[in-house]
């Protein structure tokens, strides 16, 4: 079973910084943009590259994640000899850990990957918005021969002291490596998509496992360590759409670059498809004194009221009446009548009830340094008339309220 | 093994549909935004716990071939039973012709070693083109305790005068069936036949041996002197539609919420064949309203009383009424559309203007360029 | 998308197989104990890597559609190309018949529509019965070096003379090609060609424009003077099947260790469709030897020289050999057979014997009981 | 998604008695009967009992039994809402950890039980070889309004202290059960199949979790306790063929069972046929000076040697002169020219090289009280000429022998 490339994502931890909307799942189970999930962008990379052989390492809740990806049929990936694989932590005959960092979960699952004798391997994230051929990406590590392969993108610069930057030479080689640095040198910010030679990974991956002060992380260890060795890295610069969607202002940033048309999100677009597993429901309703616009709907919405500025995903109610705008409504959310929801998050099957009122405009807020999305966790229910404050964030039990 | 097995005939018959089946069978028509007529009865007995269903086939079934695939999407992929597409060559071959079977019975005599191995006991006979949401347990359930030999679903909602009628008893028993009436009287034929399979198979080759074809003439209006044919009222929605006006009618009535929450009710929901596409975008240029809308559309004009398909576009300034428009229908800016059916693909340059009226709706069909 | 597109013809054709296809299309026939013939080409086309398949079909294609199903069992159920199922029910429908195809070419331009949709840049043709095991990357690579535009897979090792023939130069080039010659010459054609899509394109409008029908004459003889034709030689196990003498040849050849190494090597595997049979059991009581024997045999007698498919009982007492017995037939005890090819679920009953001579192998029909 | 009844298996641990065939692989992924695995009976049963959905509990190198089950489409249970889902430990919002018992594992899965609302669950071994109508068991549950059904059959008298023993009345309640009692009062045997009222169960699992004392196990506190708050218990009795095969000699017994016409385990019966996952392979050859005699061949075999009752499973070698006899080699298993096996398990892709000898019969042992099965790991290769005596077992590092 020999594969030229085999991908591994890092479908991450428990997303803390999401905590709200990951109470039952994992983070790239969180919805996105109205049809998809965090995670059907970079399974769907793979496909649209030709990569068909992917690993997901996942340790917490993996049941939510395992049965939307199922088969993998969705994203093509119902392969046989191939396919997408959920990687939990197991026992071994020589015993059993967690996943320790990021590259420990890769050191851990070098039987998966040798199964398939790959010569390199993609590394990706589980939270990226994002749409890349990752074959282009491959095609310049094989002409370049590195060891391995970054691929980054060029950042304002006054924002670059918040990643990872990279310094590079005229060839494209990096030769400098500095996580979130005071002084950038470069604005070329790491994505964190990494194309490896395999033998090369495998070897540094089992000797960072020595070394008991490592935090067995590819960027804290693996690629400084690489650097440090002079292996040969290059960087391959990405130009179109990125975002990093781990925390909540940036999961509600990204769904509304999908209304603005020089955001160079567009799903709309055909040629580079995201696919994902949605349920059989009838078209979206839109009422007759509804007034919806620069808003996605999605199958099974019915709109009575107002919407405006917002992404609606699938099986979600907005009452007669009822405002919505600049807002992500995930699956199952209920508006009811009469009720107002602004600059807000509402999870899966939450319920915001009659006349209740969610969130704010910030141009509204007393205190603008402390504005910030209010969010609703999957399944909490905000009861009639009440009302909740900008940068709220509740959850199912209706009380760790914190603000 | 107990429970039902599903048969659904899908080949072509006369027909008021005109351009909608000109390169398709009822049952893969294109309907309420979403689906493909056969869709409705698919998830119809796939809700009611059935497993094993035929679809036998006949004339230009590509594209319900296409629709069906595994079957996959109605859970009746299987590696035994599951859904088993039976087309009707060998009875092409045998009467060296292409044409259309002369009527249901014949089209089962021509399956009929596949009806003597079906596993279940009863089996539910259905059309592919019948719009309905229906727990055909309960019809079931009623069957059994009632007697009877045959259980046929029927509506008192009048309908074409060429359609089946019956004359109920007090006690549910069809005493009269008619057809081609002058005017509709009694309860109208659903073409939604349940009996058990060993009936079926005796009733089968009974009227193969005496060249007897029609399920209407021979069997429900001969067999019922001799067995018990019950009739099962069901006066919820409910559409069989053979003309484009009808078609049109029984689309547009879906805008309304209560028939709407009749046909989707979320305990039996109705599946359709996944698709890749995206939500709908809609522009705050345009008002779009008392509408049904599938994913993947583009909306920048005026959409009011529509229902668009998959992946319509509808550019700046254009304005669609009382138009239903199939999948990747593109409207191009300043067009005007009232009472229109475009069929897939259809193409409507900047500023055409295409009128049909409510009575009198008007199809385009496929691929065309207005 | 570069790469390759697969077609396979899979319509009747005039043949020698008789019993065996009273029921089945060529490619549905059984080979190998585990297998259809189809299983071969398919095969051949997933291991190259091709991801898309067109099968074009007509007739007694029944056996053909439960075979195939969604293609899940070669890998070829997929969203996005994939198995597609290609009935000629639009091309029986306008000639008023339920006839055969002329040719090939015929086939192809009533698939068109198709064919301009495909999204690879090349395309290979081949029957659904040729029972081969080659590399078609290779055969692409070669095709593409060799700059020609069409590469015809031929053979040194003679068949009838009804087959087609091509003369080759020193290039490789296709210079001259015959068919239904006095005595076979040159390299065999094995039905087995490359070419990209959009030559195939241009030339199936071509024929279709002046009703042309046959691939051999109007495009291998007739355009090979304005195009350039190649041969690539494929000297390995390779069988077109036309005759039962030649079905139970080639079949009981499978018994040598080197030819069947040539057909089933490990690293392009033949892939069947899955089956549920628990492993074969051999009684002590009968001699076992130089067989090929399939999962789900019970097998109590004497079998020697035998290809034995999927579920064959052979009861105590009983004497087979030189036989190839299909799916589930039953021989009782003390049954005598020689040289005999016994379709599915043939019972013999105890005592009987049944004689047909290497020169003359005999077939019983599906189903029968002797 | 409401569902009558759910099966959760218990694929258990690393199968530690079986361990030198599991050293890559979950003990259900055993292969047995030439073309099964262990895991293929309380599946199948599954299916051919009308039950769609099943949790498979383990924690033990997943992947294997991952990648065996897949869409669990062999089996049918590639069921939209339902279908077959391996369940590993996860880290939940509350903490991580793996599973401390048979009781445990099934409380750190109540969430995806109670997914499926079910108003029964059947819990189920994943190394019982049996076929068994689970819905017969369940339609008993019912009629008796038990709180708890449990399997069990007759054992001899001799054997039955064994056994976990079920003291039942005339009604068919279960009065008393004894773990491996010195002087059984029944011979009625616990074969380790329960259904369960799914209310019932989950109280005691909750109240188990809750005491520190407890080793969270089935047998050991969930029954004794439900037994002594006095719910209503009953034995279901089976009769037919069932054997654990949680011991070396145990798993051989069995297939050699299958060699046995009165052993009431018939595998060519198809009026409840057991599915596989198996790879294409061509039919099995049998050799011109082959002799083959109450043995199970199976596809891909290539038998040129002697073969006496023994068990060969798919892609198995037998070379000229090579004589095999008593033995279980399972798939890819390779005995070349002129070897000698007797008495023997070979595992997955072991070799046997020309000349050698593995095992021996009982009756030429010269210390029988100390003669045993000879065992060969996945993958071990025996060199040349060498012995293996009987009782043996190898490992593919050769070293490891214990005897």
């Amino acid at each position: 079973m020999k594969k030229e490339c085999v991908a591994m994502l890092l479908a991450g931890g428990q997303g803390s910084r999401l905590y709200v909307l990951t109470g039952d799942m994992a983070k790239p189970a969180v919805p996105f943009g109205g049809t998809f999930r965090i995670i059907d962008f970079p399974l769907s990379n793979c496909t649209n590259s030709g990569i068909d052989t992917v690993g997901v390492l996942t340790q917490y809740r993996p049941l939510e994640l395992n049965s939307y990806i199922g088969s993998g049929q969705p994203w093509e990936l119902d392969r046989l000899g191939g396919g997408v694989h959920i990687l939990p932590p197991y026992q071994s005959a020589t015993g059993a850990t967690w996943y320790k960092g990021t590259a420990n979960a890769i050191y851990q699952n070098i039987g998966f990957v040798d199964y398939y004798d790959p010569e390199y391997v993609v590394i990706l994230s589980g939270d990226h918005i994002y749409k890349m051929d990752y074959s282009e990406m491959l095609r310049r590590h094989k002409e370049t021969e590195a060891a391995c392969t970054i691929s980054v993108m060029e950042v304002p610069w006054d924002e670059a002291s918040r990643f990872g930057i990279m310094s590079v030479n005229d060839g494209g080689q990096i030769t400098e490596f500095a996580e979130k640095p005071k002084e950038p040198k470069s604005n070329l910010a790491s994505m964190g998509i990494y194309v490896f030679t395999w033998q090369k990974l495998k070897a540094y991956l089992t000797a960072d496992e020595q070394d008991p002060s490592s935090q067995n992380d590819f960027g804290k260890n693996i690629i400084p360590q690489m650097l440090a060795d002079g292996e040969k890295m290059v960087a391959y610069q990405f130009e179109g759409y990125w975002k990093d969607v781990g925390t909540l202002d940036s999961l509600w940033d990204a769904n509304m670059d999908m209304l603005c048309p020089g955001s160079g999100l567009n799903l709309l677009d055909k040629t580079w498809p995201i696919y994902a597993r949605t349920p059989s429901c009838p078209p979206a309703f839109v009422g007759k004194y509804a007034d919806v616009g620069n808003s996605v709907v999605t199958k099974g919405c019915s709109v009575l009221g107002e919407v405006k500025n917002s992404v609606l995903s699938y099986d979600v109610t907005v009452g007669e009446g009822a405002h919505v705008s600049y807002s992500v409504l995930m699956p199952g959310a209920v508006v009811e009548d009469g009720a107002i929801v602004e600059y807000a998050i509402l999870g899966e099957k939450s319920r915001v009830s009659r006349g209740a009122r969610i969130g704010g405009a910030p141009e509204k807020a007393e205190n603008p340094d402390n504005w910030g999305i209010a969010v609703l966790g999957p399944g909490t229910v905000v009861s009639e008339g009440e009302q909740v404050a900008p940068k709220t964030l509740l959850d199912r039990t209706h009380g760790g309220v914190k603000s | 093994m107990k429970g039902m097995h599903g048969i659904i005939f899908s080949y072509e018959k006369k027909s008021g549909l005109r351009e909608l089946i000109e390169h398709r069978v009822h049952g893969s028509v294109p309907f309420a935004g979403n689906y493909r007529m056969v869709d409705f009865m698919l998830s119809n007995m796939v809700n009611a716990g059935i497993t094993d269903v035929g679809v036998i086939m006949h004339g230009k079934c590509q594209s319900m071939l296409d629709h069906l695939g595994s079957g996959k999407s109605w859970d009746l992929s299987r590696n035994h039973g599951g859904l088993t597409l039976l087309p009707a060559f060998a009875y092409a071959e045998r009467r060296e012709t292409a044409g259309q079977f002369r009527g249901k019975v014949e089209a089962l005599a021509c399956m009929l070693e596949y009806l003597r191995d079906i596993r279940q006991d009863y089996v539910v006979l259905s059309d592919s083109d019948l719009i309905i949401n229906i727990p055909l347990d309960d019809v079931l359930q009623a069957h059994i305790s009632s007697g009877a030999d045959l259980t046929a679903v029927c509506t008192s909602a009048p309908g074409e005068s060429s359609d089946t009628y019956f004359t109920l008893d007090g006690s549910g028993r069809i005493v009269d069936t008619v057809y081609d009436v002058y005017a509709p009287q009694g309860y109208r034929c659903l073409n939604l036949f349940l009996l058990s399979k060993d009936l079926l198979v005796k009733l089968v080759e009974d009227c193969a041996a005496h060249n007897q074809y029609s399920f209407r003439h021979n069997i429900l209006q001969e067999k019922s002197k001799m067995l018990r044919f019950n009739g099962y009222v069901w006066d919820r929605y409910a559409a069989r539609i053979d003309t484009l006006k009808n078609y049109y009618d029984r689309s547009m009535e879906l805008l309304q919420p209560t028939l709407r929450d009749e046909l989707f009710c979320p305990q039996r929901p109705i599946l359709a064949k996944e698709n890749d596409d995206a939500s709908s975008y809609i522009d705050p240029s345009g008002r779009c309203v008392n509408s049904l809308i599938a994913d993947g559309c583009d909306i920048q004009g005026n959409v009011e009383n529509c229902i668009l398909f998959r992946g319509v576009r509808v550019e700046k300034g254009a304005d669609v009424r009382n138009c239903i428009l199939f999948k990747g229908t593109v409207v191009q800016s300043d067009a005007v559309m009232r009472h229109i059916i475009a069929d897939k693909y259809v193409h409507i340059q900047p500023g055409r203007t295409l009128m049909g009226h409510e009575n009198y709706p008007l199809a385009i069909a496929r691929d065309s360029v207005v």
